[in-house]
């Protein structure tokens, strides 16, 4: 056994953090929070001029052909950094969609404009009516002359207000079972008949609901074959081995030890001292390095072509879990100071375990709750029968 | 034994659960925020007798007990309401005590002076995190042994917090008054903190109850494969756990509400546990009821956020529950910090 | 509101406590965990005496007619003393079925009989394959000359080795939907074709498993009427107004109390003076206190005439839920010396702690596992679907 | 990167597995109590080299990783084998590093002689809860700043305890031999230290994995109200998280034993943290794979209550979780008692 990443990754970890260091400033930071918005146009040409918009494609598409491994030492760091990368990861995910199952003329459109860091592409998924149960989307998309005229809404949109494309899943034919009547498109978003209405959250972090009324989609924009909508997913989902929050938790932890050993208790010598102040942070500790052999483990087991999938749901389910309860006591742990809230200049660690503890809250609810992934595992790892 | 509330108590529920739905919907909630201070909700409150009730009659006030007042903190907490009712009537009752607040006292029967109380005492001069010292009057404020009445600056800064609460750190200036010293301040001032404590398990108490209805109603309703999710036992058996928690808070709230007069014995142990009680309770009902609207209880525009956010800081100004818990296990059995 | 049990209670919990001092006496309670066996003649015929076979039930049946407040009182002092009543619970819970629905012959044979503390009565609901669902008992009973024949199993029928009767629910209408083919029948212990296995536990109480064949049981042991079992079965336990440990709970942290004050810790001052340590005690003492007012609560509620059932539930749930847990937290705040076990000269606290880790355990499974609480409140307090 | 084990290492595993498959059934587990030693699995393990493979080569051992030795102790936690191996396997290492040992050693590797070590330093001149202890023919204990080595004495009482462990209280009498002083003695002990952390996380791993997979067998067979009771979600749900966690737990205890040769510097971190996380995973998932057998799992008759209580004492005999969280923060962020 090996536990090390390797050199490979340790320096691309490096590079990152000299990276991050120099281009991610905290006026960037700073605009992330008070907009609510995870993407920035100069953070994302940097990441360009870096190779990192696709660094796991293929050299021959433009990626740099690096494994999953040291993929993970970028987005770790990229997450303990705070970086806004959330519009980078959705534009590339389906730039590789559009790269495996796209016509030439997709491609051609496409590939470019996201290498470069040019276009912004949302998901559009989730419904209003349907959350965890993405197969049951109702949005509508009937066949017209060399087009489609789409008809619905989509929730949870986030950068759709600042996105080309929207990458959505619509129902083609009604008839069919539910994982067999949806088509993929790529909406224009600068187009009659599409609204964007904001959406404001407990984290800080502004999402959207999307209207699409008669939208007009050329077939040319299109993804897949027609019906063929849940397998174009699936594509899309395949290289993401795990969503877990390794980063988030260690910035978390990094907060909290630097106060620990600044803040002094009631008899005068810094918390760290503390039995229970220890106990805490020493229980997040150990929680957060299994949450990283759990999410290592999905990345390792996908360069032996195992397959991830249970895997995968347990890195997400148990490093989401801990990183809300990491917040949640930790916030506690402050003590009344805890309830200083982020933006407010008298906030212990600048609010960032106060925001932590409102942030970590999305994390077990979205890329699939909790619920879904115990159900997953349950099912695939444990062989128990499909829970209801 | 006898759980019944009087039909006086049933008639108060009742009126401040209508003044509430009246004057302090979950629209108004969200538009206090982040400030959380609500004047037409205070006017109403202060209009309505909810600070003058608080006072006992042989100091001009209405006389109600702490049991009346944890009916009432109940609503309030329902209701999310912006308005810093608790620490107003605690402080009320406090000056009551004191001969030398009779001035400050009058001013708050009068319903033209808004006085509330810091929940521990100054550190280096400094009362902090006030509740409801941002939109106060003046405060009373623990510095040392001396019980001060602090007039609250122009321009006092509102603390940014978790729960959109009207905060304030209050530095004691050279116009604080003092109402009283050694002994005395400290005594008058652990009722006072206890009744805080009571009061405010009272409104967590409220805020699970009204946040576990938020959720019920959610997963009786929203369907996924097939079903309404209350009917997944992962759904259905934590809310049952939170119900169980919702009520059990309700009764050892009001039991320690019941004992400051009828047991004063236990009281202070009581008013610990409950504080913690609620607190732990408050907590994750709102973590729950949340939790379960999937995207939707991450959107501001949804109720239980409110109640998420507010669960956590009412009780956090004073501290976390095993704070409570330690003090309990000091009151009971007489180890460190009695 | 008033939160005072009264008077009545308070005089008679004062009785309790002078009773147990005087009769419960450490050989006592050191021949109960020797034996597992939680029934002894000599206490039972003391608790005769004083009355407190019976105490609920109204003056003219043999009772003292008290409402369930006091005997609350009653029942923590024996709970929070170990006092061995699951015998004198079970034998009397029958004697009330019977006292209700049965003959007036079978109230002649049993009924003196139960209030003398001379026979012991064991319940057979539970079989070898169902547990919380007893509605799906398969132990037949067929009708025959002037009587029935049973065969089959029941599965923790406790105390039935020195039982003179066991309460029996048997399916004698197999067509009939399953909550309708019952019957109940007391079965006379003495006789062939019953056989006794004893069963031990983790807790070191003994249970068994009896087994019936081809047991002839004359229609006058026949209780109430032919297929309404479970009718029966609901008068048994209407008086039961919840399951609750309180008791136990009490037992626990007094032991534990005692120990953390005469412990010293590293630093040589009593155990009771760690911030964890005071923590732990005081958040037990809560749980405790709340325990007791959701028992009270039902109980309570009963005496005017209000429906406890849920509420039972929840007292149970709680009280269980959170014993098991203080056990378990308990043992781990001994240290080291948590692993002495009951009987070992060394163990903390007489090994009562250590022995609650064990016993705690069982107290979420029977009378109805948390999982079964947990459904009865979600569906019947909180009105959600039954849950699946 | 790489998780798979060697080739040698997987016969490794399956040697032993087999072993204690055909040498400790779960039977004979329960008929070895309550003093928890089966000496002909004990004879077994001796006879196939278990003890010795633990010393390194140039001691004249088998010089096996402490990663090898974790693979093994996952196999003995498996079978919640009544027999001493990883203090004796500790022991021997400890042994081997201290000149004064070798005559012990010696004794060790020939395999007529049972020595453990004791994993708190000696209070008062005693050595208590000596894992092995009550079957062993002497210790290593720390006394003071003494390693020595203790014969136990005829007629050592064993300590009965939740887990079913041969332990003993065993007082350091004037024929203790010994073995280091000063700092020598505390740096040997603080590595045997570890190496007991990162084995018997190893064995919990163990126990919790097999103990999970009883629980699983369980509910997929047992029926109510209709279906599998593994179909509920109360059910399937708590066993995913466990599933999760014993995953979890096993890749850290891994880890901590590769670091002990690979990556010298995190290896004591990575200890406590193991031991720590192995704790609370075997003592959880035990509970849930007893607690869903219903009553069944009460009975001394089925398997799961045997993991259910070694799980608890196996750790406990160190100190509870909590410890080894402190321990993690003060090694990593240097306050107390680092």
């Amino acid at each position: 056994m090996d536990f090390r990443l390797g050199d490979k990754s340790e320096v691309l970890r490096k590079e990152a953090r000299e990276f991050l260091r120099e281009v991610l400033t905290p006026e960037m930071v700073e605009e992330c929070y008070r907009t609510g918005v995870m993407h920035n146009v100069e953070f994302t040409k940097a990441m360009r001029d870096k190779g990192w918009l696709a660094p796991g494609w293929p050299v021959e598409y433009g990626g740099q052909g690096r494994d999953p491994i040291e993929i993970l030492a970028l987005s770790e760091e990229m997450a303990r950094a705070g970086a806004p990368t959330y519009g980078i990861g959705t534009t590339m995910m389906i730039a590789w969609v559009i790269n495996m199952v796209g016509t030439e003329e997709q491609k051609r459109e496409i590939l470019p404009k996201a290498l470069a860091g040019d276009i912004v592409i949302a998901l559009g998924f989730t419904e209003p009516e349907n959350g965890s149960d993405a197969a049951a989307a109702a949005t509508r998309a009937v066949q017209s002359d060399e087009g489609w005229t789409i008809n619905g809404s989509k929730m949870f949109t986030t950068n759709a207000h600042i996105a080309d494309y929207v990458f959505m899943l619509a129902r083609t034919d009604p008839d069919a079972p539910k994982h067999r009547g949806l088509t993929t498109f790529l909406v224009p978003m600068k187009q009659e008949g599409v609204e964007v209405q904001p959406v404001f959250t407990l984290s800080g972090e502004r999402t959207n609901i999307t209207f699409y009324n008669d939208v007009f989609v050329s077939d040319q924009w299109r993804i897949g074959e027609v019906n063929a909508g849940w397998r174009v997913m699936s594509v899309a989902f395949e290289r993401e081995h795990s969503a877990a929050f390794v980063g988030e938790q260690e910035r978390l932890l990094d907060h909290v030890v630097a106060w620990a050993r600044e803040t002094p208790g009631e008899d005068g010598l810094p918390r760290i001292e503390e039995a229970g102040v220890r106990e805490r942070i020493g229980r997040a500790a150990t929680e957060i390095e299994v949450s990283q052999l759990l999410q290592r483990r999905t990345a390792w087991m996908s360069t032996v072509d195992l397959p991830t999938h249970m895997k995968g749901s347990m890195s997400k389910l148990f490093s989401s879990e801990r990183l809300e309860r990491q917040a949640a006591d930790f916030v506690e742990m402050l003590g009344p100071d805890g309830v200083r809230g982020r933006g407010d200049p008298t906030a212990p660690a600048n609010g960032e375990i106060e925001h932590a503890l409102r942030h970590s809250k999305g994390t077990t609810i979205y890329a699939g709750t909790s619920e879904i992934q115990r159900n997953i595992i349950a099912q695939h790892e444990l062989g128990l029968p499909r829970p209801k | 034994m006898d759980l019944r509330l009087t039909e006086e108590q049933q008639q108060l529920v009742e009126a401040f659960a209508s003044l509430y739905a009246d004057a302090a919907p979950s629209d108004r909630v969200r538009s206090a925020e982040p400030g959380g201070h609500l004047p037409e909700l205070w006017d109403r409150l202060v209009a309505t007798g909810a600070v003058e009730m608080a006072v006992p009659e042989d100091a001009g006030g209405g006389g109600a007990s702490l049991l009346d007042l944890a009916l009432v903190a109940e609503q309030h907490g329902r209701a999310v309401a912006p308005a810093p009712l608790i620490e107003a009537q605690v402080a009320g009752r406090l000056l009551s005590r004191l001969p030398a607040g009779a001035d400050a006292l009058a001013g708050v029967i009068a319903g033209n002076r808004l006085v509330t109380v810091g929940v521990r005492p100054a550190r280096d001069g400094v009362a902090t995190l006030v509740p409801g010292g941002a939109v106060a009057d003046a405060i009373v404020a623990l510095d040392e042994d001396r019980l001060v009445l602090v007039p609250v600056p122009e321009g006092t800064r509102h603390v940014v917090n978790t729960g959109a609460m009207p905060l304030a750190d209050i530095a004691i200036g050279a116009d604080a008054t003092e109402l009283a010293t050694g002994a005395d301040a400290l005594a008058a001032y652990a009722i006072a903190l206890d009744e805080w404590r009571v009061l405010t398990a009272g409104a967590l108490v409220g805020i699970a109850q009204r946040a576990l209805e938020i959720g019920v109603a959610y997963v009786k309703e929203r369907h996924a494969f097939g079903q309404p999710i209350g009917g997944f036992q992962a759904v259905a058996h934590r809310l049952a756990d939170r119900a169980t928690e919702v009520d059990g808070a309700q009764l050892l709230t009001r039991e320690a509400a019941w004992a400051a007069a009828e047991d004063p014995q236990r009281a202070p142990e009581l008013a610990a546990m409950a504080f913690g009680f609620a607190a732990d309770t408050a907590r994750d009902t709102t973590y729950y009821a949340l939790h379960f609207h999937g995207g939707y209880g991450f959107m501001l525009e949804y109720d239980a956020q409110l109640y998420f956010r507010r669960a956590r800081a009412w009780a956090g100004v004073l501290g976390e529950p095993r704070d409570a818990y330690r003090r309990v296990s000091d009151l009971r059995y007489a180890a460190v910090g009695a």
